[in-house]
């Protein structure tokens, strides 16, 4: 009883403190938190980053095997996607299966990859119809404040091109040899939330705000800013002009995010 | 080209199944289908076949997952095994589970969840027939069973889709425009107040045709709208006559 | 403890009835309720049918697949029965693995569909030892009012013959194309079961009465009239000669029951 | 024909087992075999090894599963993973979830359950060692282990099956007839009533063979009861020497 | 709460008596309760065995199955060990997956059998990286006394001894037709369990020690008294010396059990 | 010989790494690198990156796992998905379990739980990159953790593994040292009382390789303890300037 309480009088400080026009955090409505992005973090992982954003941050690693392709996509390489929300990054992530915001988590992030055409998935056909690279990113966070969508999507494409493909020999993987060759990637697709909290649109919401935010809007643009994902979140609704508004002024936080990824 | 791809999505103006861009598939909405539930609807919408039914308000299991100041409202978005070309194995999937949360959170912004606080309402969307566009007809018809239920609600939720397919931006995407085509961004909405309560897209859409087929969508949602206040009326004079 | 009372004040009123030759809904002791069989209800099934038994409704849907055959039976197709008890149909079916009555239904209605023989599953091989058939019967009631055996064999025979062959490509199914040939079936069997509560033997119990039976019989007849399956539930006991009063007397019921197929 | 179906199950009027028709297989019964168990049984009956073990009347975990106006009995019919010939993973599947349902009925129609309010009586059966027939020594062996463990019964619960084999009604069918025979039929009984508690069937019987098949199932059944009897009498003798 | 004082009081009890020398059964301090080994007590496991340590009963069966190889093994038979802790043995084991305990017994005594190479399991490839034997190891205690440790691997290892092979006909096993041929097995590995109470040391600690003792130590040893496994339990330590001196007198432990092993 | 297996582990009396016998891989521990756990560590030990973190004393649920006299330690061991060569599938495996299982009794003997009876206190181990040795580094990392987060402990405890390859016995073995060596012993203890609280073994040793390894283990455990100690300090430093 006592939590559901608590959690009104936050909403009230938060909200209020925004109609003075302050976030809790001190940032303007419209600001991403300190971004930062580092590659190669991890020797086991072909490719990896580590993303901090303000207080949150994320691992993701891409590993590759071979396996057979989809039925319908015979010359295909396959993409898969998996979050795990350990409890070591938050009180409130639970160990067990997969639960559905953990697998929201990992279906938008793939979204952008996926629906960006980012990775060339048609290159990664060893032998049409029998054997295909199987591309698996791992979405990881390790400290939990907030806006994984953005930070998990951020470091995926970023380890996605520091993707080294591993020595292929007789069908099998030999992961302690790495080639010169790079998973082949063609676009920087990124994700950018805003949350709504009252009347109030924000950027990038940390955990205070998560936590009593009205409604999320995450939306992925592709290079060329073209929009390529969206999810809507959480009870409350939009407008109709808050969304086009959104989706408008999202497309340059893509490119600032954008511009944070190495190399 | 994947296997199956269609060479053009519209010829002579029409799309693949004949219709215009801006029209939905047949849709027919029933309410009050199921003697067991609290409150049902059955939609079907083109090739798709879907039940809706709704539990409560009702005591919580387990305790602890009780809100002293609302009820807890659960949704669960379902496939049967046959509703698919490929047979289903039963259970939860990743996009079952997507599917389930988008929605309960599209219901929860018109369900007055506080006038019923320590208990559920639980609504179960069971697919039993598939093509394209499950999601949209699951919440359309999880509203309309709420409604049945006789759960307080500020207004119905329809749903629908719009999209892009060879270029053009086109309502309501059936299978095949759902698998080749270019976008879909699915859209539920609050009629009264023209909110947005859900909304998704996956694809490659510009600003303009975003903003183009996100005011197809809508449009589309009106029309559904109709058709579920109509089922409901039915539904309410039928339980007059009885 | 308040369920338990009303259990009893329950079974006292349902029984007090039949000592005074009344069912709670009216019908004769060896009356079924409305009975109406529709095929053909699924597009995506192979076959399919949807029964209604009072206020009891199933929806039955027959799926074709290839697979590997048996090792013991090389040159035969496979069935595979599989129930569902959605929460959907009734407040007391709850969500998660199946339970013990949701693998009972499946495996009793198996019995009757497996040892009829009704299925022609030798004539389902594709290649000796390498490829078969695969037939999946899923049982999904949708609305639960007592006396879902007889209800979803009935469905499961029904779809049965009224399932057409999908089309074989090199050794993978074309769903979209359905050929003109029909699923080999030659026999019809059904199930027919019976209740006692108190001392009265009562055929296809509704949902009252399930709730305070003591025992159940459910016997499968193939169409010569053959028993091919029996299944006693319930804490309570039958005598030797209700069992064998039941068994022969659900013989034509079951030829009632079969009249209601479609085709 | 199967794989390893032999051409004839009768030859010179004897089983290929070398039984007569209505010959039971060897069977030996031994009551308190365990330490732990509040009650134990084991039973070899042909090449079946089982044991049963019963524990309580005790507290009920989860709580809210307690009943207050009876024990809940829960049976758990199980095989070790080497009881059969291919060997078993380990864990319930769906013919073991059937068996500890019928098994659990057919003791609930002896046990006195009302004297233990609020309980849980749980009796746990593990094939050791399968060759046919394993449900009714498994219920054999779980009646016997009841009663070893003090928990009032009206009676014992004798299980056994008759059949069909090349075109013969035999009792209690080993491995062999029951893969590639007609018919089985498992039958338990409440003896001094003649009550009927476990009653399944699978295969293919007319009236007559059903009812010939019946008695003869019934008749083993009471052969079967003897055993348990005796084995019971002798754990009593033994315990009051000790 | 009553649980946790009962337990304080009984590890008093059990303390106090073996300050006076004495155990709560009477043994001396380096004395094994009475063992018993039989084996061939199943007829459908390829090897298997019933051992007696006091009260404690454990069977094991071994059963041979065909399979893949391990990639980085490929003329190399498999070993798997597996342990059920199932409810009829005892009042405190669970239903439902294997948890730490049963994982932990299944492991440490895998260890020995594998680490010791008493398996020859280079003799058990039928085609090099096609198809080699599958070795199971299943550990099931019938009535739980305490010390499962020592018990199970004197099982495993009397039952591996005893195995027979199968016949193997067109890469399929036929269970039914045991050939002449036993599984090669070249060592007798076994497991000595000593437990620490207070500052008493004891050997093969009863249900009623295993109970209240602060720390374990379970040594393997091969037939040179070479160590091949350890397994420390317990929330207790032990010091250098008295692990350093457990190691030193189990080897002579690990030659009594092994005279049990029949054969 | 297995593939990859080297054809000598000792060359001019140097390891394949370079290392002498009796030397540590290079060994980094941070404290308090999380923000939302209660207290952490970050360990990185030559290949090997491990994080911990320690959540309580807390209320515990489910509640009747709670404990009148103490605090209930858990602790979970779990390796991400990329951590390791091949990719390993989430979620807990066997070797996790029993790594979960020694970890926490390891930590059982030193941290003070009768302080906080009825609550929990939770230690979470998650392996980013594996070089063998990962329990150790583990153990080591939550030990840190648990005094980051104020936790009263009677000591820390280190742990450090030694070996035998190629005939030698060696300090803390790299990963082809344990793949293709002969035995691996790891030991943790707490250093102020030489007590061993965590030791297991596999592979072969005589009596008098055991204790010479066991002696170098535990002369590891030492090295490792001064740079948790260190690391604690520098963590104590830092949140006094902040």
């Amino acid at each position: 009883m006592n939590q559901d309480i608590i959690a009104d009088i936050r909403k009230d400080h938060v909200e209020r403190l925004l109609d003075e026009g302050r976030r809790v955090d001190g940032r303007g409505f419209d600001e991403y938190r300190k971004v930062s992005v580092e590659v190669g973090v991890n020797e086991r992982a072909e490719g990896s980053a580590l993303v901090t954003l303000g207080r949150t941050r994320v691992m993701v690693g891409v590993k590759l095997a071979v396996g057979m392709p989809f039925p319908d996509m015979p010359d295909s390489g396959v993409l898969t996607t998996n979050a795990e929300l350990i409890p070591l990054a938050s009180p409130t992530f639970e160990r067990g299966p997969p639960d559905e915001d953990t697998v929201e988590l990992a279906r938008v992030v793939d979204r952008a990859i996926r629906e960006s055409g980012c990775i060339e998935l048609e290159k990664l056909c060893i032998e049409e119809g029998e054997l295909v690279w199987i591309v698996f990113i791992d979405l990881h966070p390790l400290d939990y404040d907030g806006n994984l969508f953005d930070a998990c999507t951020l470091g995926a494409i970023a380890a996605l091109k520091n993707t080294y493909m591993p020595k292929l020999e007789d069908g099998k993987v030999d992961y302690k040899t790495r080639t010169e060759e790079k998973l082949p990637v063609r676009d920087t697709p990124v994700e950018v939330t805003y949350c709504k909290i009252g009347r109030h649109i924000l950027l990038d919401p940390c955990l205070e705000e998560e936590e009593v935010l009205d409604a999320r809007l995450t939306v992925g643009y592709n290079e060329k800013g073209e929009i390529v994902a969206m999810q809507k979140g959480g009870s409350g609704t939009f407008t109709k002009e808050e969304i086009v508004d959104i989706v408008r002024k999202g497309r340059e936080k893509a490119e600032f995010l954008r511009q944070h990824i190495p190399g | 080209m994947k296997a199956g791809e269609p060479e053009e999505f519209i010829v002579d103006g029409r799309r693949l199944d004949g219709r215009r861009m801006d029209e939905l598939r047949p849709l027919k909405i029933e309410a009050g289908v199921l003697k067991r539930a609290d409150g049902s609807a059955y939609v079907e919408w083109g090739g798709n076949k879907v039940l809706a039914a709704c539990y409560g308000p009702k005591e919580i299991h387990p305790r602890h997952e009780a809100n002293p100041k609302r009820a807890v409202l659960r949704t669960y978005y379902s496939m049967a095994p046959f509703s698919v070309y490929e047979r289903k194995r039963p259970g939860p999937d990743r996009r079952s589970m997507e599917i389930s949360k988008v929605t309960r959170q599209a219901l929860e912004s018109v369900v007055f969840t506080h006038l019923y606080p320590m208990t559920a309402i639980d609504v179960f969307i069971e697919i039993l027939q598939a093509q394209a566009g499950t999601r949209c007809a699951g919440i359309t018809a999880a509203s309309v069973a709420l409604a049945d239920a006789g759960i307080p609600m500020r207004d119905l939720v329809p749903a629908c889709a719009a999209g892009k397919v060879g270029g053009h931006i086109v309502l309501d995407l059936f299978d095949v425009e759902d698998n080749y085509g270019e976008a879909d961004l699915p859209v539920a909405i609050v009629p009264r107040t023209g909110e947005i309560c859900l909304m998704q897209m996956d694809g490659n859409l510009t600003q303009e045709e975003f903003e183009q087929a996100f005011e197809l969508a809508i449009k589309g949602c009106m029309q559904v709208y109709e058709k579920q206040k109509e089922a409901l009326r039915k539904a309410y004079e039928k339980r007059s006559e009885e």
